[in-house]
């Protein structure tokens, strides 16, 4: 089958289209839904298997050779991104089923989903670098249409911010893409690093770098460009903010950390110094703005940003441990912030608002809740041996191996703030003298836990379980590491 | 006296005709008094001028290249229908908008049959 | 105010033939000349936005009585199955086939299944611009 | 030509970003226009612009202008469209809700309290 | 049999016990729990017999072993005396608790759940000889001591101390992770046998320093060292059976566990040595100094814990000195901080369960409203005397041994040459000294105040009794075990501390019985240590009658100096703080934003490119300037100087379709046939959907911007535009490869079956872009479908009224 | 005869540049968008002059493009100047 690799991005595609044609009728919109995001995460759990035994996928569309077609690449880095972004969205689109409503069912939101999935599996696996231009805007567009739907006041005002900054980003893509044209002559990626290697990155490719950086940046959301998120994805109703929340800036993480690892690797004191500071600047302003807010939305929403800038960090050490606790944390991170951004989403079902101040004493009415969340919130802090741990522990281990003495130390510590934002949740909402709650029902609530205690579950999983998944982190990482695997095996003619 | 001497004289003759027009339209945007007269320089003499200078390229592509361009016929044909009936919505929507004419305007019929319409629209509104 | 607008769709009905034929034209030309599916769909697009600029949404909707999102969709499928077409081939994706004909009438051809997938790119064009402007003039 | 196109560009964006920064939602929507053509004039110039022939096929020419950045343009040209239709409606319906186009009326607190 | 399976016994238990609290209402669930730490000591007790023969026991359950990360049971003498204390200990504890907490009011449910885990956990950091899986324990005992402390969460006062102590205790644990990934790194592997046995080579690593002072961080705030200490008073919120078990008895010695487990390796450090000698001293005399001050009997044993453990961690430090000098005047600094270890356990876990009691039937724990409970309490008021009594350090009490021990080791630092002690040594045994006497002090203070001199009955909240027998069960042999120690202490010395004792100094010992310390009450009258105890009664005892006096003087130090005022400035400025620093630059108004991110892009390029050289012009690269080509760009500028100026939003829409179309010019002079259509028909169309919008948009305005902000505007703007232009020009002059579109050039008409390159690469060669383009499209299409059509907007009341 | 195309280019845009000062100085949008209008032809004329020029057919399609193109911007704009509204719902009623 030498199209796997495309499986993940064409399935949720087709779906994303059948399902234009059945507007009007929920029931068959959410199965049709469901049967889609269950069919592409059995075509990528397949595909994660294939890769391991066979090595790098690499498939050149229209048949032609490698430089001149489209290649898409399923390295085991993106495979494992593919298979997390659509276990994400199957816990995502059930949640939906009772959180959405049935106003915004009826308007394309499941199309809007599953086109955010092709484009975001897209980015994970293409192998060209004006495709991926071409997949950030599928799943951009397709981002606009969930941040705005609906109307609200909030959400229009927001989305506004929204557009604008991805518009000024993606003019900003193309023309890099057009520099990097330019010089090397070639968008193939494989290409663009062979090309890179024989000119020896001058100094015009680190300028380049730089840009790329700040493009991807923009996405990913790193200090200082990060400041239209928190904004942004207050807006949208939890399910969407959930998506968001686990798929979109981890795009932008993906593409850094591919770009960084495969063209950019001749200059690393320049670059990934660079890299590396700007992290570590995101990881600090993630923590003051984790600990600035009341609000449930906002509190999490800033942890994006300190994990983005641990990932980055330990993507930045370019060495074993590092790049492997990055992958391992870039995973964990999207379990978790899909977890726990359905979690506050029952949260604000239950109360009725995200405001932390108008919480409390819920341990007593909700308290499997409670501890769901409490497991999150310990999991995201990286207590072990829940997922977030070995991550962290790599990445601080290869700082250190690199002798980044420092930001390992304030990497660990912002553990420490990380914990400090999401347990005040826990004291303020689950903890304290109960407030009297608005009526709520009680069989939306179940519904609503299912799908987020399966995930919890995942995540604890992923951390207990770690010896299972470190043979695929390591062929990832080897395959960052040393980017002639990659080359080979998309220029293999 | 040869094939290509006549194409050069009739490429020649029409695209001279076509840049004279050209010119004059120009010259009539600039000075005429209103948007009224202006309309006119632009619709009448532009679509001419442009007219020719099409009809000298089209004969450079017959007579020269051999190359008989069936959608050159069409841009000329589709010039021909539609820059007139550009140039009267846009003095209707100037008139409508109200742009005065120029004071050395003799007279205005269109102002007298407006009225008239409005009229006759407020009465229905009443009803 | 009833607007007369007798000369304005008189002349419609004519050029929204011919703009019509036209974007066909560039459509089929796409392939050896300038043009292609974009185009001709884009050309198709401001022929339509022509004739609601002549008429009104409701006389257009009577006489192209399209749902044009289902347009747009079928686009896509068509677009997607002629490059998915490769999958059941066991070759890589997007893998287009053609051939030279000799048909009558036309001369040597050559029948390209990129021709398909460009009228895909023609339907999603129209489908997806003719949306929008119809949205966002039938809003109040 | 590339001197006077580069410069060109420089102008466009310029525009552009001063246009998106001010406090007129529809002088940001104008300005995201002018970005995009910025951004498409520079991949054209980027491949170079001293082909002598359109890339299409004809006999007797053999120096064609660089065929890949005009297909990529004619990506992002589209794309652009389609993302432009959307900000613009999005933008006129956030002023039918919100009533003003002022983007300093239209600031969120993010949630500062 | 795997023992290691045996730390996960409570966890496993823990998982039956909501079932049973809830199905079985008639027993107390505590006597399930029970059973668990009795089942676990008796069993623990079976490996004395190796570990006195200086053996060893070892049991591992593989985790990730590729990581090299395993849970391993690696029972030596100190974990096995820890194992003992955390089984024995929590025996009684839960004993007790089962009289103190209320069946049918409390929810036993969650607490013993609670218990259960930390007693887990507390095995696990005693156990664990990896490094990665102690860490893992380690964090596990701040979070269920988190929940202990927070048991009654609608108490502020709880949920105060429990985030209080969790946010310390796991700032401690994270930087000791950091030390223990240095070790790892150092050694290669994250067992603590191997990483020992390869001690020697660490010193003079770069990372050596740090691991040090990174894993002392995490053992001094666990152990309640200053400044770290701040938490364990707050952490008296706790049911009193958690204060006795976690505060008192078994989590705070783990940071001590710690210290002790990784002499070994530091021990060779100028720094370990003065840093634990020193914050242990110094958080002895610190805790001694404060207990006095307070006021609620649980507020005086926390403060005597923290005085407490600076003096095990002080013994700690002063025991590494035999890594440097073989000496027997040293030598039994470790002895005496095990010994005083398990005294600790026994007289402060006894003394806590009392001042529970107390609590309990009397309604208070404030000192002040208390006293002459002597008369009705006997029985608690002879264990708090015991207790107290060895906590000062007298005899017949097992305090008393291990104190005289410890001021002898202070004495002999003097004699230490390395380090500078010699210069400095002699301030050790004067603090010490003044330290003791306040323990003296503090000790009379608790057992006196409370249960002697006048009653105040009327005052108490509750008519007090005497406790119920069984909550005096546990306290009561606590006592016993106090006496009795001091009548055997070699025999617990040799079963027990001695085993321990070689265990943090495998490099002098080979087998425990060489430990040469005899423990004996009496030493002679020349013996310092004697008249040093002889001082600290006399001065204690007059100090503790006048009392009254100076006792007010704690009021000298104001409230916002001390530490935990420290503490909740920090937890304030983390809150308020931030808040308003994030509103500075959070201003919810883009253009901030986009100012931050285009200042960025400018600044950062233009910085890349003349830093690494990048800048370039090569005219010779560029094609030449063509006249209509020059007109264009005429026109261009002109329409965009144009969208810049015009006042209506008609000139505006018109001037971008005239830029547009000269965009579109430029594909004509490019020789772009295909963009030149395809941007003709877009920007009509585009123009037409501006026209369309703008009739339901107001008319442009600026909005009264100001004149400042516009010219920051501008200064961005053409920052971004010289920035765009240097680079291309720049990347345009380095064309450093060959195209690849050449080979489009060359199949186009053979292998595509096409003439039209750009059309062909668009629906062949890159069909794919062209594929997801149109889904683009496709998606604009149907968004705005939704965007206009579903307006949740007008149903909503308003997210705007709040 | 490649002079002459030449020049009659440079004609075409000298006016197409005249007429422009028209676009600016208004005074009224009518004024702007006739002026427009007539750029919208000579480009036209020039675009026909610039495929003698480069020697290709490949431009012709552009020039009937433009046509159309200018055509249906007029009526729109026309539209819009005369009542806002370009595209209406139902005109009967």
């Amino acid at each position: 089958m030498i199209n796997l690799p495309l499986l993940p991005i064409i399935l949720p595609f087709l779906f994303a289209i059948l399902l234009l044609f059945f507007k009007e009728n929920v029931r068959i919109q959410r199965a049709l839904s469901l049967v889609g995001v269950i069919i592409s995460l059995i075509a990528s759990f397949f595909l994660l298997v294939t890769v391991k035994s066979e090595g790098v996928l690499a498939v050149t569309l229209g048949s032609w050779p490698a430089p001149f077609g489209i290649s898409m690449v399923s390295d085991m880095f993106s495979a494992l991104l593919v298979t997390t972004t659509l276990l994400i969205t199957l816990f995502v689109v059930v949640y939906s089923f009772t959180a959405i409503g049935e106003e915004r069912e009826k308007f394309f939101y499941y199309p809007a989903i599953l086109f955010m999935v092709t484009g975001v599996n897209g980015a994970f696996t293409t192998g060209d670098i004006f495709n991926m231009f071409v997949f950030f805007e599928v799943l951009l567009i397709a981002s606009y249409l969930l941040i705005v739907l609906g109307g609200e006041k909030k959400q229009l005002r927001e989305s506004i911010k929204y557009i604008l900054v991805n518009v000024v980003s993606s003019a900003l893509f193309v023309i890099t893409v057009a520099y990097l044209y330019s010089v090397v002559g070639t968008l193939n990626m494989a290409d663009i690093s062979v090309k890179i290697a024989e000119i020896g990155q001058p100094g015009i490719i680190t300028v380049i770098a730089v840009l790329m950086l700040i493009v991807f940046g923009v996405k990913g959301a790193i200090f200082p460009l990060y400041f239209w998120l928190p904004g942004s994805y207050s807006a949208p109703p939890v399910p969407v903010l959930a998506l968001f929340g686990a798929l979109l800036t981890k795009v932008g993480v993906y593409a850094i950390m591919r770009t960084y690892t495969l063209f950019f690797v001749h200059n690393v004191g320049v670059t990934h110094e660079i890299l590396m500071v700007v992290s570590i600047l995101t990881v600090i302003v993630g923590c003051i703005g984790a600990l600035a807010y009341f609000d449930l939305k906002q509190i999490i929403i800033y942890n994006i940003v300190i994990a983005v800038g641990v990932i980055l960090f330990g993507a930045a050490q370019m060495n074993e441990a590092g790049i492997s606790g990055a992958i391992f944390y870039l995973v964990h991170d999207m379990l978790i912030k899909g977890a726990l951004f359905l979690l506050i989403g029952i949260i604000i079902y239950v109360t009725g608002t995200s405001n932390l101040r108008k919480m409390g004493g819920l341990m007593k009415t909700h308290a499997p809740l409670g501890w769901f969340y409490l497991i999150a919130a310990f999991g995201l802090a990286g207590i072990p041996p829940l997922s977030g741990f070995i991550g962290k522990m790599l990445i601080t281990q290869g700082a250190f191996q690199t002798g980044n003495v420092l930001g390992s130390i304030i990497i660990l510590a912002s553990s420490l703030i990380v914990l400090l934002s999401v347990i005040r949740i826990f004291i303020y909402a689950f903890w304290g003298e109960p407030v009297e709650l608005p009526k709520t029902k009680r069989k939306p609530y179940a519904r609503m836990m299912l799908p987020t205690i399966v995930l919890v579950v995942l995540s604890v999983l992923y951390g207990v379980g770690t010896e299972w998944l470190i043979p695929y982190v390591t062929d990832a990482t080897d395959v960052l590491l040393q980017p002639s695997i990659y080359i080979d095996a998309v220029l293999k003619e | 006296m040869n094939v290509t001497v006549i194409a050069n004289i009739l490429i020649v003759t029409t695209i001279v005709v076509g840049l004279i027009f050209t010119i004059v339209t120009m010259i009539g945007i600039l000075r005429l008094p209103d948007v009224y007269t202006r309309a006119h320089a632009a619709s009448k003499s532009a679509t001419l001028g442009v007219l020719s200078i099409l009809l000298g390229v089209f004969f450079h592509f017959w007579l020269k290249e051999g190359h008989f361009s069936i959608s050159l016929l069409l841009g000329i044909g589709f010039l021909f229908i539609t820059s007139p009936i550009g140039g009267h919505l846009m003095g209707r929507a100037a008139y409508m908008s109200g742009v005065k004419p120029s004071e050395l305007t003799v007279g205005d019929d269109l102002k007298d049959a407006v009225k008239e319409a409005k009229e006759k629209n407020m009465e229905r509104l009443k009803d | 105010m009833k607007t007369n607008d007798v000369i304005l769709q008189t002349t419609t009905k004519v050029v929204f033939f011919i703009i019509f034929l036209f974007s066909i034209h560039i459509f089929f030309a796409g392939h050896y000349t300038p043009g292609g599916g974009f185009v001709g769909g884009l050309l198709t697009t401001g022929a339509i936005v022509l004739l609601l600029l002549a008429f009104d949404l409701k006389t257009v909707q009577k006489a192209l009585p399209f749902n044009f999102t289902i347009m747009t969709a079928i686009g896509l499928l068509l677009a997607l199955g002629t490059a998915a077409g490769a999958i059941f081939f066991n070759v890589p994706f997007f893998t287009h086939a053609f051939d030279y004909f000799t048909l009558p009438l036309f001369g040597e051809t050559s029948l390209h299944t990129a021709i398909i997938f460009d009228a895909g790119v023609f339907l999603v064009v129209v489908g997806s611009a003719i949306t929008i402007i119809q949205s966002i003039g039938g809003d109040s | 030509m590339e001197l006077v196109m580069a410069i060109l560009i420089g102008v466009l964006f310029t525009a552009a970003v001063y246009l998106i920064l001010s406090r007129s939602l529809l002088k940001i929507i104008i300005g995201t226009g002018l970005l995009s053509h910025g951004a498409h004039l520079l991949i054209l110039t980027m491949g170079g612009l001293g082909g002598l022939a359109p890339p299409v096929i004809s006999e007797g020419v053999t120096d064609f202008a660089d065929p890949l950045p005009q297909a990529l343009i004619l990506t992002a040209i589209v794309i652009s469209f389609g993302v432009t239709a959307f900000m613009l409606v999005m933008a006129y319906r956030a002023y039918a809700v919100h009533k003003t186009d002022d983007m300093n009326q239209l600031k969120g607190n993010d949630e500062h309290d | 049999m795997e023992f290691v399976l045996l730390i996960f016994l409570p966890i496993v238990a823990a998982l039956f016990i909501p079932l049973l609290f809830r199905k079985i209402k008639g027993i107390h669930t505590g006597w399930f729990v029970l059973a668990v730490p009795v089942v676990l000591f008796i069993y623990y007790t079976t490996f004395i017999k190796t570990t006195m023969d200086g053996g060893h026991a070892l049991s591992e359950l593989q985790w990730i072993p590729s990581l090299g990360i395993s849970f391993v049971s690696y029972l030596d003498g100190l974990s096995i005396l820890f194992s003992l204390l955390i089984t024995g200990i929590g025996a009684l504890v839960v004993l007790y608790s089962i009289f103190y907490l209320d069946k049918n009011k409390e929810k036993l449910g969650n607490f013993y759940v609670y218990l259960l885990l930390f007693m887990s956990a507390m095995l696990g950091v005693v156990q664990s000889d990896n490094v990665i899986s102690l860490y893992l324990f380690w964090e596990l005992t701040s979070i269920s001591s988190f929940l202990l402390i927070g048991y009654w969460f609608t108490r502020d006062g709880s949920r105060f101390g429990a985030l209080k102590s969790m946010m310390v205790t796991v700032f401690g644990g994270l930087m000791m992770l950091g030390g223990f990934i240095l070790l790892g790194i150092m050694g290669g592997t994250f067992s603590i046998r191997e990483l020992i046995a390869q001690s020697s080579t660490f010193v003079g690593h770069e990372f050596f320093t740090l691991a040090l002072v990174l894993i002392l961080l995490g053992a001094f705030t666990k152990s309640a060292q200053f400044p770290f200490y701040i938490w364990l008073p707050d952490a008296m919120e706790a049911p009193t059976p958690v204060s006795a078990y976690l505060h008192s008895a078994t989590m705070v010695k783990a940071g001590l566990y710690l210290v002790a487990r990784f002499t070994p390796i530091f021990a060779a450090s100028e720094v370990w040595i003065w840093l634990v000698t020193g914050i242990g001293l110094l958080t002895l005399f610190w805790g001694s100094l404060f207990a006095v001050k307070q006021t609620d009997l649980k507020a005086i044993l926390a403060f005597s814990t923290v005085s407490q453990l600076g003096l095990i961690m002080s013994l700690l430090g002063a025991g590494a000195i035999t890594f440097h000098v073989d000496e027997a005047l040293f030598s039994f600094a470790m002895f005496a901080a095990i010994f005083h270890l398990i005294n600790h356990a026994t007289f402060k876990g006894s003394l806590f369960m009392i001042a529970g009691i107390v609590d309990h039937e009397t309604g208070t724990r404030d000192i002040r409203k208390l006293g002459g409970l002597m008369s009705i309490m006997p029985v608690s008021f002879t264990v708090a005397f015991i207790g107290s009594m060895s906590m000062a350090g007298l005899p017949p009490f097992n305090g008393f041994l291990s104190k005289e021990m410890f001021l002898q080791s202070m004495l002999a630092i003097r004699h230490f040459e390395l380090f500078n002690f010699s210069t400095w040594g002699v301030v050790f045994p004067v603090v010490a000294w003044i330290a003791s006497v306040f323990t003296f002090i503090y000790s009379f203070y608790f057992v006196f105040k409370t249960f002697a001199g006048k009653q105040k009955i009327g005052k108490l909240p509750r008519k007090p009794h005497e406790a119920p027998f069984g909550m005096l069960i546990s306290p009561v042999i606590l006592a016993m075990l106090v006496v009795t120690i001091f009548f055997i202490p070699n025999v617990v010395g040799k079963w027990l501390v001695k085993p321990a004792v070689m265990a943090i100094q495998p490099y002098q010992y080979s087998h425990p019985s060489e430990v040469g310390v005899h423990v004996s009450a009496w030493h002679g009258f020349d013996s310092p240590e004697l008249w040093l105890t002889v001082g600290i009664v006399l001065i204690g005892g007059l100090l503790y009658l006048s009392l009254s006096k100076w006792q007010k003087f704690y009021g000298i130090q104001p409230d916002t100096l001390s530490l935990n005022a420290l503490y909740d400035t920090t937890m304030m400025f983390s809150e308020k703080g931030m808040n308003r620093l994030s509103r500075i630059y959070m201003t919810g108004l883009i253009r901030t934003y986009l100012l931050y991110i285009f200042a960025f892009l400018s600044v950062t390029t233009i910085a890349m490119l003349f830093l690494q050289d990048a800048f370039a012009v090569d005219m010779s690269s560029f094609s030449k300037i063509s006249a209509y080509g020059l007109i264009n760009a005429v026109i261009l500028l002109l329409a965009v100087a144009f969208v810049l100026l015009s006042k209506t939003r008609l000139g505006a829409i018109i001037s971008l379709g005239a830029v547009g179309y000269s965009v579109a010019l430029f594909f004509v002079i490019f020789k772009a046939p295909d963009l030149a259509l395809t941007q003709l028909v877009i920007e009509t169309v585009s123009v037409a959907l501006f026209l369309l919008a703008f009739q339901h948009l107001p008319k442009l305005s600026d909005h009264g911007e100001k004149k400042s902000h516009k010219f920051v505007n501008a200064i961005i703007a053409l920052g971004v535009g010289v920035t765009v232009t240097l680079v291309a020009l720049s990347s345009h002059s380095q064309k450093l490869v060959q195209s690849i579109s050449q080979y489009y050039k060359d199949t186009v008409e053979t292998e595509a079956g096409g003439g039209n390159i750009v059309n062909v690469i668009l629906v062949d060669y890159r069909g794919f872009d062209t594929l997801f383009e149109i889904a683009v499209l496709a998606i604009a299409g149907i968004g705005v479908l939704g965007m206009i059509k579903l307006r949740l907007a007008r149903k909503e009341s308003s997210d705007e009224n709040k | 005869m490649m002079t002459f195309i030449w020049v009659s280019l440079i004609l075409v845009v000298l006016s197409m540049i005249g007429i422009m000062f028209r676009v600016f100085r208004g005074p009224s949008v009518p004024d702007r968008l006739i002026a427009l209008d007539g750029i919208g032809v000579m480009l036209i004329s020039a675009i026909a002059l610039i495929s003698i020029l480069f020697d290709t057919p490949f431009f012709i399609d552009v020039i009937l493009l433009i046509a159309i193109m200018s055509f249906i911007g007029t009526v729109s704009f026309s539209k819009f100047i005369e009542r806002g509204e370009i595209i209406e719902r139902d005109r009967n009623r």
